[in-house]
Parts: structure tokens; C-alpha cells; sequence
């Protein structure tokens, strides 16, 4: 099993004959993905790498191809419309690669895909992987190995060196997951937590955070009041300079500047194991299996 | 990106917000003529990209023309925050009967712009919620409605009992959020909005920052980025596509995303380094940003050691290993280098950096631990 | 019983110290409406009449008097607003008597009163009454008696003329809405038929209906489908030149010219008796009751 | 309210949208002169308001200058719809390479906001929705976030195939949505949108109908309105707060609210007679109002008698009744006049006619038997 996406994702590329696109597109054919379709306006009609059909809109791909997840790789400006267009074609599960989408951009795009019963993953995520069924995204596919552990991040490479840890460590995955940095999001720890929770091959899950906001000491909340499941947790940025980040007013309006500290507390008020060195996820991970 | 206090009162002045007049000056010969052409008390600000400016004397009033070509004389010696101060704004003082605080942010949790508004202005917002947190009204405006005439309203009131004083501020509150909402910001401010003896509502400060994703379809906003106001280092980073922020450690970071970045600076604090540097040589990565990069970190005389950790994804690591051959022939380094490479093509980049005359590693804290220990004058391995 | 409102109506008065609104707040008043307070910026603290404490914003107003229904007199330009303001500060039922509201103003209106949870009746309507009960409006009480018919109507006066004729026959009514004739608005015939149909009291219902637009019909296949009870009805405008209302384009839209004979049509092909004069719809309401 | 073509195009011209240069002239010597500077062939278009103007000879290609001058002379001589034509305007013809039409109209049924487009252009529209309905898309708007661009991308790939062409009609299609809400319409449409033998996409008309409602808050937009355009009892009703619609029959009437005008003119009809008009007075009467009611009225010279029908809720009678006399003071009635009063303070209304020799009913049906009978010869009761 695994979460959001397996063999029977039927994936759209949406900006598939751009640079980025097309480069991940053969990365994820390659890896075993069902790619369906692209859609670049204007390329509608013609073939990516000979076998994929490309559209001029999401509306006729989805009508054409049956597509129900779609990952997208346009430039910042236009990535805020390709989220809502494919919200508005009715494909449940989107993933924005994207990095620099405005924020601005963001807040119309939140309320648009909820209201379509769509999820959203991302902007600004490196999205995610099933090892051996399905990868949508850009995390590298040679570094993971299917096994019973849930992965959630915030980050990218960070991400990477984490899942390296675990494979080579023999700690394969069920799912990992990038939720993304950017300060609006579309699906964020808990949602992540939850569908882990509910996966019946998850025993255990890494969550990697950062500095800035309180997700993740709220879903340190969630862990406590709603999982069964054991969760180890590490936070990057406890040297990070303050007030780069976020800026005076964000602390005010969260109540709380965000900090690695404050963020590794709740992990532990929470019974969420912390590594101190992104390494120490491997050994905290075993040790939570046994007990 | 910041602007200046003068600009964002520009972009204020263009969407109606009643501010009253002033200009820039960049000698205190300049600061004297403004002065003599509105007559009367002016006050002299600062106009650098830092806060505390009241408090570290960059706000002051002068009554005659002389006095201001004196006090702006004494502004522009400053350096606030080590940012040196090059400009001030020249603006008659106005008289005072109540101050107010007004600004807009976008807010992570509710995922929208929000609204903060206090009848307790002129002093540090955070220090009202603090301390008067009953005193702070937040309200979050729906994107897709914008802010409502009624929504304004209710806030001005808490702001204002008279109903000219309670309707002037809801259009202020409107205008602001419509300037906030085509500048791209991710803050606008007013602190304080104040009222006169006459009972005119009036921004006597304005602040604005941009989120730096909207300055490529903003040319006119991107246009008011003053690079005299930021860091040389980081003006050089920002060019080469780097995200760069200065430290005071000894070991310089050259890694791909923010996550790993900050990760690699703990980890050198973890095993007894000092991090010199945030860099993030980002995703799709090219020799020429590790050239960038490195030129960047080298001119920090700090930097004992340099330690890339460079984990290849869309990252390609031989694009990396160019980089740094192409950096250190160019200008070879004076520093020791440790170099940390795996994933995408990191075999011929292991090629590359050999036939160079470089080694590289694989695991991430045997590379941290060798850097710490070059930095601090322990012995390379 | 009645729809909409009754005795424990709370109403509150948009606009209450305007010319319309002050004279409308004494007449509903005098009727026996439960006038809870009144808005108008800038005269919160003050009393309307000696008695109904007025209020600076809706939201106040709500919080002190628990109001649960309220009706706008404010001028068009901010009639939009006014009713927002009461669909965010919680009010259920909100009546816009307002007349030549913009009709882009409700295509906003329209989604955020129902993101809300609210009822709006009008805007351009004459409002509600039960009578012995409650009247929110302008609805003239003297020419109503409490009775077993339900009466719904797109007009303000040709209601009263149907009212009063009613009433003189001795046809006393449950309730009598206008619904009002812009082209948004916020309640239809077949919001106000199925209250009616679920209303132990209302034994039959008189349906007044325009030219424009295809609501007439649509309400039809409802009556037809959906209610148990009988209901006549009446269109005005058999004499009207054609193309002043809509215009082609609305007429396209629509996929009908929306007619009167169209709409009597409609109506008698669904079983709804077609009075031809209105004083016929007192003869056909006695003779739906008896067959 | 309608606007002329001219003014709806500088409308669109200033949201962007390509359109063609053009010229007003209002005499056939403007007319040539514009045509000179112009040079080549033009079209001469009258801009009155009504539909097609096209069958009624209104718009005309001219290859000379002095062609031009006589088209014009002839198009300006011209009545369309019973409208005289006082302006044309004068543009350069244009090569097609085909014809589109796109539109935004308001839809009740939706409660939108809804564009219709076609690749069947330059015809009626009317037209195309009967015989060929494929060829139209209609798409509602989301009023909340507007027309989104992959919206517009999906309408402009129904109108053309190739990209560039499409990408220029989806920009027309948001420009012409921007119009279309900054201006209150209720519709906005271009039939013809060409494309040239270039590839270019151009709007070759341009048509709006702005909503009465909005033009109090769109000063610059009411100030298009051309009075010269209107019939002139329909500019005097308007003046006079009425809502006035003129007919053929013979029995004037006078009514309040629109419902009870029109169940007014069909029981006129019910007993044989022919309404001359539908006239609602409104909901707030004065006697004024009715005092140009009468006025419009009785310049119709096909009134044979007047039907009075008022039923007083905020009207008060009292008033409508004042208004009567003070109106047949000022100018004695030459036709029978049938008043029926019921409502609001009627008691009072009746006792004021009455003083002044006039007499009311208080029954709808038999007051319009009564005028039935007048206007048609017969005798009064």
C-alpha cells in the first residue's frame, strides 16, 4: 500500500515539453509511472517521446485520457493558473513542482481547489514517491526501496539524504512524501499523518520540518491525540539567524516565531522522538519499532 | 524585497491614502532647500532598510532650515544595523491628536492576507500584542471577496467612535489592501495613522515589503530596489540566483536547497564548527553558480574552511564539480575545501574533481566533521 | 403556522433611520413585528422611536439583541454590502427591499450569501407577511387576513391586488412573500412552494408570476412533481412588447423568450390552474380546494 | 442604457483590445474628410440604437473620399427602427480571414456572468443558436475569481486552432471581461472578432448595454448617454423617475409598480381595448411624478382615454391624487379620464378628487371596463 498515489495512477504533465517537464517526464516513464498525458497549448496533437499524447488543455486531456493525478512543472507565473485549471477539469490529486509561485497567487488558489474537492500538493515541493509502484515529482527513484515506512517533509534534498539514510540503512518506504516550504500550501503535515495512519503497510513515520510558522507543532498535536502509530521527527534550521525568515509580523500573527527549538519541544512534549542529526532518524526509527 | 519608507508612501499617495507631502534628500544641502520650501518644523528620517531607526536616531525634528541641514547631516553619518544611511525624507511635522496602527501580512495559518489593526500606534506592534494583546484587532480577508466595505467598517470602529473619523479610516483600510494587492506585497503598513487637532485621519509612515516572487511581473515595483540599502555580498548572490545570508562563523556552506543547507550549518554547529554562511546554490544548479558561489564565500575573510554538500537530485553534481574546478583555476583558493557529492552523475563528478587534484566524500557528517576540524586548525584528514 | 417568519421573528432594520427605513420600521411596528434594533453608521448607542436601540455595525447588533431576521431600506449603491454584512454576521433570514440594486453587485451577493447559510429574499421585493403574526416589508397588513392560503409573487402592488382580493372573499393567508422581479435574486418561486408544501396550514398556494426569464416554468414541473397541495397562478404581462425586458441575448441564455402564454402554458400543462384576470385566482383557489 | 458602437470601442480600445482606428462624423463632409486622412476603402457605419443595422442600409463600404461623402449623406438621411441616424462612424475596411463572435451577457438562470463564443461570427447570433447550436459555447463566470486565464485559453481554442491566434483571443476575452465589469454592463460583445490575413485577431464591432442601476456610481459611463438617440418621450419619462415604454393602442395608463402596469394593460386587452403604453409610476409617488406622467401621456395623440390604476401601499393615493389635479389645472384633460384608487390614505384621495369634480373607483376591473369603453366611443358611465 501507500498513500496518494500507486500503480494505478493515471499521471498528467502539465508543462511536459518544457525543460523541467520533459526531463522528469522521462525520469518518471522510466521509473514505472503511468504518464497519460501532457499538455503544452499549442503542442495539442502531437506526441511526447513518441508514445505520450499531448493537449492543449487539462479540460481535453482528462476528457481524453481518464487522468486522475496530474504533476505540474510551468514557470512561476502561470503555475497558479495550471493548479486551478486542473482543479476545474475535476483531477482529485495535483502536484505543483513549481518553486517561486506568488503567494499572493496562493491564497486564490487555496480556497479554489478546496472548493473543487480537490488535493492539492505543493508549490515548491519536490513531490512524492510509492517506491516500486509510482513516483510523481522529482525525488530521485534509485535512492528509495519499498518497506513499511511513511516519510513526510518539508524539504528537498533534505528529504534525500534522509530516504538515503533509511535505504541504506535497509528502512525501505511505503510513500515519502515533500510537502513543500512555501508559507500556503496545499496539503501539509497532518493531512499527510492522517492518510499514513490510515495505510495499512505504514508501521512508522519520519517527519522532516523546518524552521518558521507552527505546523509542525500542530501536527506534534495530532500525533499525540490521533496516531497509533510511532513518529520520529527531525527539524533543520536550529542555527538558522532569526527574523530572516518569516519577519516580525508572522511571529505575531502564529504567536510564536516558528523556531527549531520551540518546534523540537513539541515533538518531545508529543512523544515524537527528535534526531538531532539527520543520520540519527535511522536509530531513533528502530528503536521506536521495537518498543 | 524592502523599499524605502518614501516609496511605499509613493505607491500609498497613488491609491488615494491621504499622506502629507515630502521628499528625499541625499546631502544635508538638499535636506535645508526641502525644509525652506514647506516652512515651519519638519522631521528628518532616515530612509535605510532597518527597523529601530527612532531608536537608534535615525527620527528626528528640526525647526528652522539650518537645524535641518545639521540633523540631516548628523542622519546621514549613521549606520543603522551596519546598513550606512543614504538618504532621509524630508516631511513637515504634523500635530497629533491620537495615533493608530494599520498594516496587512500574509498569514501562513488562515492562508490569507490579514488585517491588524490598533487604536495603540506609533510604538512596536509587537509590543502591543504583547503586552495589550485586547488591544490588536486581526481580520482575515477572503481572497475571492476582497475586503468588504462592512469589513472595513467594523475594524475603523474599533479604531475610531466618530463616524467621519470611523468612515475616512475604512477607506484608508480599503486602499491599503488594494495597494498591497498590486504591489505583491507580503506587508504593508501604516504606523502610526494618526489623527489632527482637526480631526483629518492622515498615514504619517508607510511601510511595504515585497514578496520577491511577484518582481518579475512588477518592473515597476522591482524598479524601486535600492542595492546602496543591502549587503554587497548579498546584491552578488541575489544576481547569481543564490540565496545567500551572511553569518559570523569560520566554515563556509555551499549546498543545493534550504532544508539540506540548514541541516549541513547545524550539523556544524553539532560537532563544535561555526557555520559562516546560509547558501543555497538551489535546484537547477550550473557551473556558473558555483562559481558564484564560491567567489561569494572567499571575499568573507572569516572563512577558514569551505564545505560543499551537494546531494544531486535535479541537481546534477558533475555541473557542480565543473563549477568548482572552473572557480578554484580561475582564482586558487587560499582556504582548505571539503566536498561532499552524492546522486545524480556523481561518479564523473568524482572523475572530474580527481583528475583535479580534488577528493571528494560521500557521507555527510564525515564532511561536516573534516571541515569543523580545518576550520578550527585541527589537522586535514 | 407560516414560512420564513412568525411570532418569534427578531428582526433587525438595516437602514433604519432613512426615510424608508423609519416609516417602514413604525408600520411594522404598529403590525406587531418583533423590532429587536436598528443599524445606522455613526448612530450606534442611540434609540429609534424611543424604544429599539440602534447599532453601528450588524455584527454588534447581533451580538446584543440575538436578532434572527433583518430587513434592508439602504440605498442601491451600498444595499450589496448591507446584506453581506448580514450574511456574515450570522443572520438566517435577510430580506433586501431595496429597489435598482446592480445586477453584478448580486452575482457577488448571490455565492456569498449562500457560502453563508442564509436566506435572502429580494433584493426589489415588498417583503413578507404572516399576518396576525409578523411583517417584514412594505407590505400593507390592512389588506391582509390570517387564513389557509400561501401566496408567492414576483410583483410588488399586482400582490396587493391579489391580496386584497383574496382577502375581501374572505381567503385569509398563512403567508404572502414577493420574491421581487431583478434578475438575481436571492429566494425563487420554488424555494418559497416547497416551504409552503411543508407548512402544516397553507392548504393551497397562489403562484404570481411575469414575463422574463424561466422561472415560472420551472416552478411548474415542481408543482407537478414535488407538491401535494393545488396551486393557481397568474402572469402578468400577456400585453408586454416582446424584446424590452432581456433582450436576444438573455432570450438565448435561457433557450426561451420566457413569454407570458409561454409561462401559462407551463403552468396549465402541470395543473396549475391559469387565472386570465386576477380576480379570477379567487374562483379557482374555491374550486382547487373542493376537487 | 445603450451606448453607440464608437463609444463601446473606445471603451474596449481603452482595456486593450485591438481594434481598428475610426472616426465620428456627423455631416457627409466629416465624413470625407475623415476618409481622406484615412485613405483606401472604408466602411461608413450609422450609429444609432437599434439592431440590424446592417439590412437597414446603415452600413456601407466606400472606396473614394468622395464616395464616402455620399454614402454618408445617404446613411445620415436614413431611420432605423423609426430612429434617426445623426452620426456615423468611418473606419478603414478591414481584409477577414474569418469571423467570430464572442459576447458576455448576464444570465439569470446561472447568476452569472456568462460569455458566449463562436467561430460563427459576423451573423446574427440569435441566428446561430437556432440553426447550428454546436457552434456555440456558453461559459458562466465565477464572479469570485473572475475569467481565469486557462478559461479563456479553453473559449479561444473552441474559436481557432492556431496557438498564437488563440492565445490573442483569450487576452481580448479577459480584456473584454475587465470592460465589461468596470463598466456595469449587462452585455458586452464583439461581432465580428476577425482575424486578418496576417493572423492578427481584431474586433471589428464592438456593442454594450450598460445596466440603468450602475450609471449613478459611472458618472464617466452616464455621460455617454445621447439623448438624441431616444425617442423623446421616453428621455422625458426618464427625467421624470418613470419607466415608460410606448405602444399603439389608445388607452393611456397610468399604474404603480410594474407587475400591476402590466396586469393593467392585459385586463385592457381582456375587455377589448388596446393599451397606448405601460407607465409605472414607481414606489415612492409624489405628485410630480404624476404630473409628467399625465404630460407624457397626453402628447400621444392615439390616446383616445386615461386609466389611472393605483394601488397605495408606499404610494400614498393622497399624493397621486394631488398630482391629478394640480396636472388638469395647469392643462385641461381633452379625453375622458378613469381613476382607480385603493390603498394608502385613499379615504383622503377620494375626498380631493371629488372637490375637484372628479370621481374615483376603487374596483380594478370595472375601472378598466369604464376606459375600455371611452377610449372605443363608447359612453361614459
Amino acid at each position: 500500500m501507500s498513500i496518494f498515489i500507486d500503480k494505478e495512477t493515471r499521471l498528467l504533465i502539465q508543462g511536459i515539453t518544457g525543460r523541467d517537464g520533459s526531463f522528469h517526464a522521462k525520469q518518471m516513464m522510466e521509473y514505472g509511472t503511468k504518464v497519460v498525458g501532457g499538455v503544452t497549448p499549442g503542442k495539442g496533437g502531437l506526441k511526447f517521446e513518441t508514445t505520450v499524447p499531448i493537449f492543449n488543455t487539462v479540460a481535453q486531456a482528462v476528457k481524453e485520457t481518464g487522468a486522475n493525478a496530474t504533476v505540474i512543472y510551468v514557470p512561476p507565473p502561470f503555475a497558479a493558473d495550471a493548479m486551478m485549471e486542473a482543479a476545474d477539469a475535476g483531477i482529485p490529486f495535483i502536484v505543483c513542482i513549481t518553486e517561486g509561485v506568488p503567494v499572493l497567487d496562493m491564497t486564490r488558489v487555496y480556497p479554489f481547489v478546496k472548493e473543487k474537492g480537490a488535493r492539492l500538493l505543493g508549490p515548491n515541493c519536490p513531490g512524492l514517491i510509492s517506491p516500486g509502484q509510482s513516483k510523481v515529482g522529482i525525488i530521485p527513484g534509485s535512492i528509495c526501496a519499498s518497506g513499511p515506512y511513511g516519510l513526510v517533509s518539508r524539504s528537498g534534498t533534505l528529504t534525500y539524504e534522509v530516504v538515503y539514510q533509511m535505504t541504506r540503512a535497509g528502512m525501505g518506504q511505503t510513500t515519502c512524501v515533500g510537502i513543500g516550504g512555501d508559507p500556503i500550501n496545499g496539503t501539509n503535515f497532518i493531512d499527510c499523518l492522517a492518510a499514513f495512519e490510515a495505510d495499512n503497510e505504514t508501521k512508522a513515520v519520519v517527519m522532516i520540518g523546518e524552521i518558521g510558522g507552527t505546523d509542525e507543532q500542530e501536527a506534534a498535536k495530532f500525533v499525540k491525540e490521533k496516531m497509533s502509530k510511532p513518529v520520529v521527527g527531525f527539524i533543520a534550521g536550529q542555527t538558522a539567524p532569526p527574523g530572516r525568515r518569516m519577519g516580525h509580523a508572522g511571529a505575531i500573527i502564529s504567536g510564536s516565531a516558528g523556531t527549531a527549538a520551540e518546534k523540537m519541544q513539541a515533538f518531545e512534549e508529543n512523544g515524537i522522538g527528535v534526531a538531532k542529526r539527520p543520520i540519527d532518524v535511522v536509530s531513533l526509527l528502530k528503536k521506536s519499532i521495537k518498543s | 524585497m524592502n523599499i524605502h519608507e518614501y516609496q511605499a508612501k509613493d505607491i500609498f499617495r497613488k491609491f488615494g491614502i491621504p499622506i502629507p507631502p515630502g521628499e528625499v534628500a541625499r546631502t544635508p544641502e538638499e535636506a535645508e532647500a526641502i525644509a525652506r520650501k514647506f516652512g515651519g518644523t519638519v522631521v528628518v528620517k532616515a530612509q535605510v532598510h532597518a527597523g529601530g531607526r527612532g531608536k537608534a536616531g535615525g527620527v528626528k525634528l528640526a525647526k528652522t532650515p539650518e537645524e535641518v541641514k545639521s540633523t540631516a547631516a548628523q542622519i546621514l553619518k549613521l549606520r543603522i544595523k551596519d546598513i550606512p544611511v543614504e538618504k532621509v525624507l524630508v516631511t513637515p511635522a504634523a500635530d497629533i491628536a491620537s495615533e493608530a496602527y494599520v498594516g496587512i501580512i500574509v498569514d501562513r495559518v488562515s492562508k490569507k492576507a490579514v488585517f491588524m489593526v490598533s487604536p495603540a500606534g506609533g510604538i512596536d506592534i509587537e509590543e502591543v500584542a504583547e503586552k495589550t494583546p485586547e488591544k490588536i484587532v486581526r481580520h482575515p480577508v477572503d481572497p475571492r471577496y476582497g475586503l468588504q466595505s462592512y469589513e472595513a467598517m467594523n475594524l475603523a470602529f474599533f479604531l475610531y467612535k466618530d463616524v467621519k473619523q470611523a468612515r475616512a479610516a475604512a477607506k484608508i483600510l480599503q486602499q491599503l489592501y488594494a495597494a498591497f494587492m498590486a504591489s505583491g506585497a507580503s506587508l504593508a503598513e501604516i504606523n502610526p495613522l494618526v489623527t489632527t487637532p482637526e480631526g483629518e485621519v492622515v498615514a504619517l509612515d508607510a511601510k511595504m515589503v515585497i514578496d520577491d516572487n511577484e518582481l518579475d511581473r512588477l518592473p515597476d515595483i522591482e524598479a524601486l530596489r535600492d542595492e546602496s540599502a543591502e549587503a554587497p555580498s548579498e546584491v552578488l548572490a541575489r544576481k547569481a540566483n543564490l540565496t545567500f545570508i551572511k553569518l559570523d562563523g569560520n566554515v563556509g556552506c555551499v549546498v543545493n536547497g534550504a532544508g539540506l543547507a540548514m541541516a549541513t550549518m547545524d550539523l556544524v554547529k553539532y560537532y563544535g564548527g561555526d557555520p559562516a554562511n546560509f547558501l543555497d546554490i538551489g535546484g537547477s544548479s550550473n557551473p556558473e553558480k558555483v562559481v558564484n558561489a564560491l567567489r561569494i564565500i572567499t571575499s568573507d575573510p572569516n572563512v577558514k574552511a569551505i564545505l560543499f554538500n551537494i546531494f544531486g537530485g535535479i541537481t546534477r553534481t558533475d555541473d557542480v564539480a565543473n563549477g568548482i574546478v572552473t572557480a578554484i583555476n580561475e582564482n586558487p583558493l587560499k582556504v582548505p575545501l571539503v566536498i561532499r557529492l552524492t546522486g545524480t552523475n556523481d561518479e564523473i563528478a568524482v572523475k572530474i574533481l580527481k583528475e583535479n587534484g580534488l577528493a571528494a566524500m560521500t557521507d555527510m557528517d564525515e564532511a561536516v566533521q573534516k571541515a569543523v576540524s580545518l576550520a578550527t586548525g585541527g589537522k586535514a584528514t
